[in-house]
C-alpha cells in the first residue's frame, strides 16, 4: 500500500466543529480524469482539502503516490497542484509576474522571470505581468491562478470550480488545454457538464459517496435526483 | 508555520494601514496616533514572540524607505529624530503585551487590556520618554512632560485592544496565536 | 506602492546602497562627536550642499522631509533661550537637521528593492538564530501585498455596509474588518502551503 | 428628468487609476427584467457599482427613480439591494441570523428576529440561524446573501452572477421565486442562459454598449461572438 501510485483514501473522515463533515471514505483515485460532483455544502471543497493534506483526517489516512500530504509538503510540490475555488484564497502576491514565478522558485526553476514572461506572452497577456493582482477583475483573478498552477506542472492537479467565474471563450479555450494536458486531473464542480468526458465520476452528498462509475451514468443519476429536487418548493431534508 | 508567517505579514500591514488614520500633532512634534494601537494588537493577538515580530518587519520595511509611519514618514532619518525612543520601544511594547496576555491568568478581555497597558501604554512612553531626553539633551523629568498628552488617548487604545482580542478570541479562537 | 526614493535621478542613484549607508554611518558618528556649535554648523552647511547637487526639486523635496522635526526645533530654541544656553541649543539642533537629513539622503537616492537587498545580506548572519533569507523576503512581499489588500476589504465592507444602510458604518467596521484580514492571513497560509510552504 | 422613474445614466464614465473603464454611457433602464451580458473584465461590476452609487461617476451622473444614488442613501434603501458577485465582499456578520437581520434593524424593521426565523424556517434551514458564516461552503455564503437582499425586498434588485456558485436545485428554485417577484430585477451574468427571459439584454464589450435589445437578438449575437472568441487559441486583441 505505501508506495501505490494515484492517491488512496483509507476509510478517512473529516470532523470539524464537532460536525462530521466527510464520513469515512475508502478511495483508490488512479484515472486521468475524474470529476466529482454535488450540492453546495456536500463536502466537495474539504474532501479537496483533505487529499491536498490542507486538512488533516479525523480519522483513518490518505496518501499521495505513497507521501503523506500533510507532511511532504516540498515532495508533494512536484505531484499536487491546486486551483482553489475563490482566487482571493490564492493569491499571495502584490503583481501578476511576481504570483506566477513563486512557485517556479519554489520548485528550484533555473529562470523563473523567463518561463512567466514565455507563458504571458503565449496567453497574449504580456501586459499582465506588472498589473497589480488585486486590480485584475474576479474572472481575471481566477484565470491568474490557473495559470499559475498549470506553471509548476505537477502531476495531479485539483480544481475546485475550474469554471465558476470564467466567461464562455476561456472557458472553451481553458478546456482545450486541460483536455490536452498528460496530467492526472480531479475536477469538483456542481455543474456535471463540465466532467461529461471524465474517466470516473464521484457524486457526494452530504458527506458520503452517493455514486462512484463512469461519467454517463452517474452524470444521469445526478441531474435526475438535482431536476426532482429543484421541482420541489425547499429541500425537505436538511441540505447542509 | 505559513500561519505564522502569514499573520506576522498581516499585522505589519495592520500598523501601516492604521498610519493611514490621521495623526494629530502635538506640539512636541511626537504625534498622537493610531499606530500605536497596531503595536498593541500585534502583542495581544500574535503574541510575544511573533507579536515583535510583526513590529520589526513594520521598521524594517519603513526604514528601507517606505513612507509607511503616521504622515507618510519613513527612511534612515528616523533614527536620528526625536522619536527614536518610541520606536526602539514598539517591538519591546509588542513583546510584554503579548508575553502579559499569554501568561495572566485571566479572562482573554482582561489579561490582553492589562497587556496592552503595560506594554503599549506604561513602557512604550518610558521608551519614548528617554529617546526624547538623550536626543533633546533634556533630564528626564523635562522629557516626562512631553509625553505627558499621550495618557488618555493610549488608555482608550488598550481599552480598545482589549476588546477587540476578545472579539477576535470569541469569533476566530485559532487565529489568536496568543493564547495557543 | 509609492516610496521615498526621489523620482529626479541624482549622482547619488548610481552608488551601491552600502556604500552609502556606510558612509551614513559614519557621518552620523561623527556628527554625535561633535559638541562645538561651529563645527557642527560648518557640518550641516556641508550636508546641505551635497543635496543640493541634486538640483533644485529634489532639494525642495529634501527640505519637506525635515517639517516633522520643526516642533522640536521650536521648543529647544524656546526653551535654551530661557535657559540662557543658545550655544548648546544650536548644537543639539544643527546635528539633529544634518544627521537626518544625511540619512533621508540616502533613502532618497537608494531605491527600495536595493535597499531591501542590501539591508538582508547584512542581515544575513542572523540565519543561525533562524532568520531564513528566503522566508524573510516572502514575509516582506506579503506585507506588501496584505497593505493595499486590507484597505481593499475595508471599502468592501464599508460598501457591503452601506448598501444595506442609511447610516455610515464608522468605527463600528473595525470588527468585521479584523476578522475578514485575519480570514485573508489563514487563507493566505493555505495557498502558501499548497504552493510548497516556507523554507 | 429630475423624477424620471427607472434608472438614468447621462454621460457617465468610470476611471479607475487612470485607467477608463467605463466610457460614458447613457441608458435609461425602466424594463422589469433587464440582464447585462459580457466577458470577464468588461466591466459589468463597474456599472453595477456606477449604479448603486458605490462608484462615483467620473464623468456625467447617474439616477435611481430621480435619486442620486452616491448622496440619498437612506431614501435608496428601499429602491435598491445589491447582490455582490463575491459573499466574501458582503457578509458583515460572524453569524447567520445576525447577517439577515443586520439589513431589516436598519430599515427599522419592528421586529427583524422573527422575520429572519420566518424566513430560514420557509428555507428548510433553521439550523442555519446560529452557524458561523465563515464556516458555510461558499455555495452556501452566496445563497446567504441572496436570501439577506431579498428580505430587504427593495424595488430594484441589482444581481452580480447570481447564479454562479449554486447548484441546480438551489438555482432552479431561486429562478422561479425571482420570476414570481415584482421588483425590477438587474442581472449581471457572463452566462447569457441566465437573462433568456429577460425583457431587455445589454451587451458590454471593453466598457462600451456593443448591443441593447431584446433578449433573443442580444444573447444570440453575444453567443456568435463568443463561440469564435472561444476558437482562437488565446485573445488576439488585449483584453483586460
Ligand atoms: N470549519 C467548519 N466548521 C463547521 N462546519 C464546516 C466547517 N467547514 C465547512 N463546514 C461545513 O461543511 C459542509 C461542507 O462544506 P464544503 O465547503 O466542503 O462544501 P462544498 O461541497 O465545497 O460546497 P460548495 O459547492 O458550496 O462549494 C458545509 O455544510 C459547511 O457548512
Ligand atoms: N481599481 C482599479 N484600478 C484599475 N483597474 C481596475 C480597477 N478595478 C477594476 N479594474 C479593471 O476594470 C476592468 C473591469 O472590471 P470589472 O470588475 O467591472 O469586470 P467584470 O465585467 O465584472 O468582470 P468579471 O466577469 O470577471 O467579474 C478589469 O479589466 C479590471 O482589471
Ligand atoms: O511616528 C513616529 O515617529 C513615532 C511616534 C510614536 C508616537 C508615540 S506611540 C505612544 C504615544 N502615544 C501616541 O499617541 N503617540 C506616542
Ligand atoms: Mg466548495
Ligand atoms: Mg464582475
Amino acid at each position: 500500500m505505501r508506495d501505490a501510485p494515484g492517491i488512496n483514501l483509507i476509510n478517512a473522515s473529516v470532523t470539524l466543529s464537532g460536525k462530521t463533515i466527510l464520513h469515512p471514505l475508502s478511495l483508490t483515485l488512479t484515472e486521468a480524469r475524474i470529476g466529482i460532483i454535488g450540492r453546495n455544502g456536500s463536502g466537495k471543497t474539504t474532501l479537496l482539502r483533505l487529499i491536498a493534506g490542507l486538512t488533516p483526517p479525523s480519522t483513518g489516512s490518505v496518501q499521495i503516490n505513497g507521501l503523506n500530504p500533510a507532511q511532504d509538503r516540498k515532495a508533494l510540490l512536484a505531484q499536487l497542484g491546486i486551483l482553489f475555488q475563490n482566487p482571493d484564497h490564492q493569491i499571495l502576491f502584490p503583481t501578476v509576474e511576481e504570483e506566477l514565478a513563486f512557485g517556479l522558485i519554489q520548485q528550484g526553476h533555473p529562470n523563473p522571470a523567463a518561463a512567466v514572461q514565455t507563458l504571458l506572452a503565449a496567453e497574449c497577456r504580456s501586459h499582465w505581468a506588472k498589473a497589480p493582482t488585486h486590480t485584475l477583475s474576479q474572472g481575471q483573478r481566477h484565470y491568474l491562478c490557473l495559470l499559475a498552477v498549470l506553471l509548476m506542472n505537477p502531476g495531479t492537479i485539483l480544481l475546485d470550480e475550474p469554471f465558476a467565474g470564467l466567461d464562455l471563450p476561456t472557458k472553451a479555450r481553458l478546456t482545450r488545454r486541460l483536455a490536452a494536458l498528460p496530467q492526472r486531473l480531479i475536477t469538483i464542480t456542481h455543474a456535471p457538464a463540465a466532467v461529461a468526458l471524465a474517466d470516473r465520476v464521484l457524486w457526494l452528498d452530504a458527506g458520503h459517496i452517493r455514486a462512484d462509475g463512469p461519467a454517463a451514468a452517474t452524470i444521469k443519476a445526478f441531474t435526475a435526483e438535482m431536476a426532482r429536487l429543484g421541482e420541489q418548493d425547499a429541500d425537505t431534508h436538511l441540505a447542509g | 508555520m505559513e500561519k505564522n508567517l502569514t499573520h506576522i505579514a498581516l499585522f505589519a500591514a495592520l500598523i501601516a494601514v492604521l498610519g493611514l488614520v490621521p495623526k494629530i500633532d502635538l506640539a512636541s512634534g511626537v504625534p498622537i496616533t493610531a499606530q500605536s494601537l497596531g503595536i498593541m494588537l500585534c502583542g495581544t493577538v500574535l503574541g510575544a514572540r511573533n507579536g515583535a515580530a510583526a513590529v520589526l518587519l513594520f521598521l524594517f520595511l519603513t526604514l528601507c524607505g517606505l513612507p509607511l509611519l503616521a504622515g507618510g514618514r519613513g527612511g534612515f532619518g528616523l533614527l536620528a529624530s526625536p522619536t527614536i525612543g518610541y520606536l526602539i520601544g514598539f517591538p519591546v511594547a509588542a513583546f510584554v503585551a503579548g508575553a502579559i496576555t499569554t501568561h495572566l491568568r485571566a479572562n482573554i478581555g482582561l489579561a490582553s487590556t492589562i497587556g496592552a497597558f503595560l506594554g503599549g501604554l506604561v513602557l512604550l512612553n518610558g521608551f519614548g520618554v528617554v529617546g526624547m531626553s538623550v536626543m533633546l539633551d533634556k533630564t528626564l523629568p523635562e522629557a516626562a512632560l512631553l509625553a505627558a498628552p499621550y495618557m488618555i488617548g493610549d488608555t482608550i487604545k488598550a481599552v480598545l485592544a482589549g476588546l477587540i482580542t476578545q472579539t477576535i478570541a470569541a469569533a476566530r479562537p485559532a487565529a489568536l496565536l496568543s493564547r495557543r | 506602492m509609492l516610496t521615498l526614493t526621489s523620482p529626479v535621478e541624482t549622482w547619488a542613484h548610481r552608488l551601491p546602497a552600502g556604500a552609502k549607508l556606510g558612509a551614513l554611518t559614519a557621518t552620523t558618528v561623527l556628527l554625535f562627536a561633535l559638541k562645538s556649535p561651529l563645527a557642527l554648523a560648518a557640518a550641516a552647511t556641508l550636508v546641505a550642499a551635497i543635496i543640493a547637487t541634486g538640483g533644485h526639486s529634489f532639494a525642495r523635496a529634501s527640505l519637506a522631509m525635515l517639517r516633522p522635526l520643526l516642533p522640536f526645533i521650536v521648543i529647544v530654541a524656546l526653551w535654551h533661550l530661557i535657559t540662557r544656553a543658545p550655544g548648546e541649543g544650536a548644537a543639539i539642533v544643527l546635528r539633529m537637521l544634518a544627521a537626518v537629513a544625511a540619512a533621508n539622503f540616502v533613502t532618497m537616492t537608494t531605491r527600495l528593492a536595493d535597499m531591501i537587498a542590501t539591508l538582508q545580506r547584512a542581515a544575513r548572519p542572523l540565519a543561525r538564530l533562524g532568520l531564513n533569507p528566503r522566508t524573510f523576503a516572502l514575509a516582506i512581499a506579503l506585507t506588501i501585498r496584505f497593505i493595499p489588500v486590507m484597505l481593499k476589504r475595508m471599502t468592501t465592507l464599508r460598501h457591503a455596509w452601506r448598501a444595506r444602510s442609511p447610516r455610515r458604518p464608522g468605527w463600528r467596521i473595525l470588527m468585521p474588518a479584523t476578522l475578514a484580514a485575519l480570514d485573508d492571513a489563514e487563507n493566505t497560509a493555505e495557498a502558501l502551503r499548497a504552493r510548497g510552504g516556507t523554507g
